[in-house]
């Protein structure tokens, strides 16, 4: 009993879930086309990488480490303003291609994906009345 | 006993956050995603509370959940006007209707292929493995706890995070800020403002909680701000508050709310990196080094940045969820 | 702030009322914010610069934000009005979990349309907002003074509920219709 | 002694209506009717574990902040609620939804 209470210990299993969520985060990175699920998985992998860090943090007696704290309260703001970035980046190649997917390699398709990507990425004519101005 | 029941609660909780990144990951349909995404952060602000940083889980549920979620809602709903407009054509362009259900068909991702499955799994496991192994096989650091503990004398406040942010490891938070600011001229540099998608359901109600909600979220961010000095709180957290209030205020688009006008705008948004780096090179001048200041001026200062710093996060937040360049900037 | 102004130089006798109201509504949030602040942190540090900046930047939102319609409730009808809120809500919850509960799951649920005889403002918006909270009743959408209600169950005489809701509503306030005749 | 058994019992209660509500979202049919479940049963719910705090609390200030998060997320019920019918009733129910 005292030997389980200590393998579950604050200080171990969250730094392993942390871990766990990070590789569940690189698996849907992987698998999903959608760039906004990639951003989400993109933000899991994050939490994740915050929790290692707290969950060390928080090791051994006394308080936890500022440091690391401060750390993660740095980043979740700069994970949301590249949230908020990546997610202009999308809305912005929908506007222009009419896609918010990675598109699927040659493989994967009928179509070679020059012949996609060459008219799809051509500047629209929205794109042109917009720097003409 | 109650070893057992927090043992207990670390695990549902952690197998919860395991389950819900699962679902959000693993769902074909994007709204759903996202309203598991938004449950992820609450839980994990739970997390953050359970191993004593609070001023995490302020932080995780106003931006994690909050923020970010209204960030996903409102693009996936630029996305779907933009198929819709698609699909109708604008006097400009023809209608595009195979564009338009390719967009519309996109806001449900379908099943991944089948081949990726065996690489990406194997992937996962070997990296998350390295790292259970790595964290599982780590003495237990001392960490650097006694450091800040022994020169909180000199920081200026009371409450060992912000002395770590605004004053022992101020280069981070100042090139933080910058990257905020950066991520915000990125937005601005793909093109100008336009239109939010959804419209506000008209009536009442709206109007009426917001006068209530507004000098709440006013009061309670600046007291937030002003707790940092010696308890969870400062200026990321009050920061968020107030950007949430401010996007609440974008969403509901009283029709006679003045919008700010360009110059005062982007004075605002430039506050905390400026300020901070007019600051930080004064010290360097008289003495303490760059962003070093002297001890017995390091409570007014911290509070001078901090208050700068609130300001440009707030409106960086609500500038990123209108994205892009403000409309009056052509005329 | 420019607002404001405009509003004090117009000459109607309404928009003086509404000048005055705004001003009156601003003192009331700065005070208002006064005690949030002695909530949050205490009596002592009232004073403090951030404090005042506080309870100044709120009583500013309340200047700047649209006012909508002059409040004109009667003091005196609060405190009976809350226990009637409280008391209502607590049906509200009990009434919804027995039937979230019972396997049978009783409910009907249906539209009905419902015209309050309240004027705009706050009066009908506290209508609207208390109805979401008694048992059965959920405000979908307001057209001119015709309420679309949402009823779990059209069997429990909802209009009844209704019409004893707006006859407290209407007696707590002062019928701003009389009060300020300026007010469109 | 009384005041924590009070405290216990009132947030046991509490619980109980926060779990009636989310059978309700579980298991009502449509829209309107889940949210019936989660603004009436959870303000409920929340009112509750509320008074079981208030009487642990060390003064006025406390009750009066507790206060406050049960009226803030009462407005904010009724209001999310009110906005998320409306946009049914215009939009219909979003795709995803069952």
């Amino acid at each position: 009993m005292e030997w389980l209470a200590q393998q579950l210990a604050p200080g171990l299993i969250y730094p392993t879930a942390g871990a766990l969520l990070f590789a569940l985060g690189l698996y849907g990175l992987i698998r999903r086309h959608h760039l906004v699920l990639r951003i989400l998985a993109l933000n899991i992998m994050g939490s994740g990488v915050f929790m290692v860090l707290l969950g060390i943090a928080a090791r051994g007696e006394g308080a936890p480490d500022p440091v690391a704290q401060a750390l993660t309260l740095t980043g979740i703001v700069v994970a949301v303003s590249a949230t908020a970035f990546a997610l202009a980046l999308v809305v912005r190649l929908a506007r222009i291609t009419g896609q918010a997917m990675m598109l699927p390699g040659p493989p994967d398709d009928e179509a070679p994906v020059d012949d996609i990507s060459r008219e799809e990425h051509a500047p629209s004519a929205e794109y042109e009345r917009e720097h003409r101005e | 006993m109650s070893n057992l029941l927090l043992v207990i609660f670390d695990l549902v909780l952690l197998a919860g956050l395991l389950g819900v990144a699962w679902r959000c990951l693993a769902s074909t349909d994007l709204f759903r995603a996202v309203v598991l995404f938004i449950t992820f952060g609450l839980l994990l602000a739970l997390a953050w509370v359970r191993l004593e940083a609070p001023d995490i889980a302020l932080a995780e549920a106003a931006i994690g959940a909050g923020i970010t979620g209204a960030l996903l809602l409102v693009t996936l709903e630029r996305l779907r006007s933009i198929a819709v407009e698609r699909r109708r054509g604008r006097p400009d362009q023809p209608p595009d209707p195979a564009g338009a259900d390719a967009l519309l068909h996109a806001l449900h991702d379908p099943p991944p292929p089948r081949r990726t499955f065996v690489p990406a799994l194997s992937f996962a496991l070997v990296v998350g493995g390295l790292m259970v192994t790595a964290l599982w096989h780590q003495p237990d650091a001392v960490g650097l706890e006694p450091v800040v503990d022994e020169h909180m004398g000199v920081s200026g406040v009371d409450h060992p995070i912000t002395a770590v942010l605004l004053n022992f490891r101020a280069y981070d938070t100042f090139l933080e800020l910058a990257i905020v600011l950066i991520a915000l001229l990125g937005a601005w540099s793909l093109g100008r403002y336009d239109r939010l998608p959804a419209r506000p359901a008209p009536g009442p109600i709206l109007p009426g909680t917001l006068r209530l909600l507004v000098p709440v979220a006013i009061v309670t961010g600046v007291y937030i701000l002003w707790a940092g000095s010696h308890a969870p709180g400062g200026a990321f957290q009050a920061g968020a508050i107030l950007g949430a209030a401010g996007i609440l205020l974008v969403l509901a688009r009283p029709r006679d709310l003045p919008m700010a006008p360009s110059t005062p705008l982007r004075l605002g948004l430039t506050a905390g990196v400026g300020l901070f780096l007019a600051i930080g090179i004064v010290g360097l001048f008289i003495g303490p080094g760059l962003l070093g200041y002297p001890p017995e001026w390091a409570y007014p200062l911290i509070i001078v940045i901090e208050i700068a710093a609130t300001l440009s996060i707030a409106l960086t937040l609500v500038a990123l969820f209108i994205a892009g360049r403000p409309a009056g900037d052509d005329h | 702030m420019t607002r404001v102004a405009k509003h004090r130089d117009a000459t109607s006798r309404g928009g003086l009322n509404r000048a005055r109201a705004r001003w009156r509504r601003a003192a009331w949030t700065v005070l208002a914010a006064a005690v949030l602040w002695w909530i949050l942190a205490g009596l002592d540090s009232l004073l403090e610069p951030l404090a005042l900046l506080a309870v100044v930047l709120a009583g500013a939102a309340s200047l700047v934000l649209p006012t909508g319609r002059p409040l004109a409730i009667r003091p005196r009808a609060i405190p009976g009005l809350t226990a009637y809120f409280v008391r209502a809500s607590f049906l509200g919850g009990i009434d919804i979990a027995r039937r979230a509960l019972d396997p049978r799951l009783p409910i009907a649920p249906d539209f009905i349309e419902y015209r309050a005889d309240l004027p705009h403002g706050p009066p009908l918006t506290l209508f609207m907002a208390v109805l979401s909270l008694l048992p059965g009743t959920l405000s979908v959408r307001l057209e001119g003074r015709l309420l679309t209600v949402h009823v779990l169950d059209r069997h429990s005489d909802p209009e009844s509920a209704l019409r004893d809701l707006e006859k407290r509503i209407h007696a707590a306030f002062e019928d701003p219709r009389q009060e300020s005749g300026g007010d469109q | 002694m009384i005041a924590n058994t009070l405290t216990v019992i009132l947030i046991l209660a509490g619980l109980v209506f926060f779990a009636a509500g989310t059978a309700g979202l579980l298991r009502f049919p449509d829209v309107y009717s889940r949210l019936h479940a989660l603004t009436k049963a959870d303000n409920v719910g929340l009112g509750l574990v509320i008074l079981g705090l208030m009487l642990q609390a060390a003064g006025p200030a406390d009750i009066l902040k507790l206060l406050l998060i049960w009226v803030l997320v009462l407005a904010a019920g009724t209001t999310a609620a009110h906005m998320v019918a409306q946009r049914t009733w215009t939009h219909g129910e979003f795709e995803s939804d069952r």
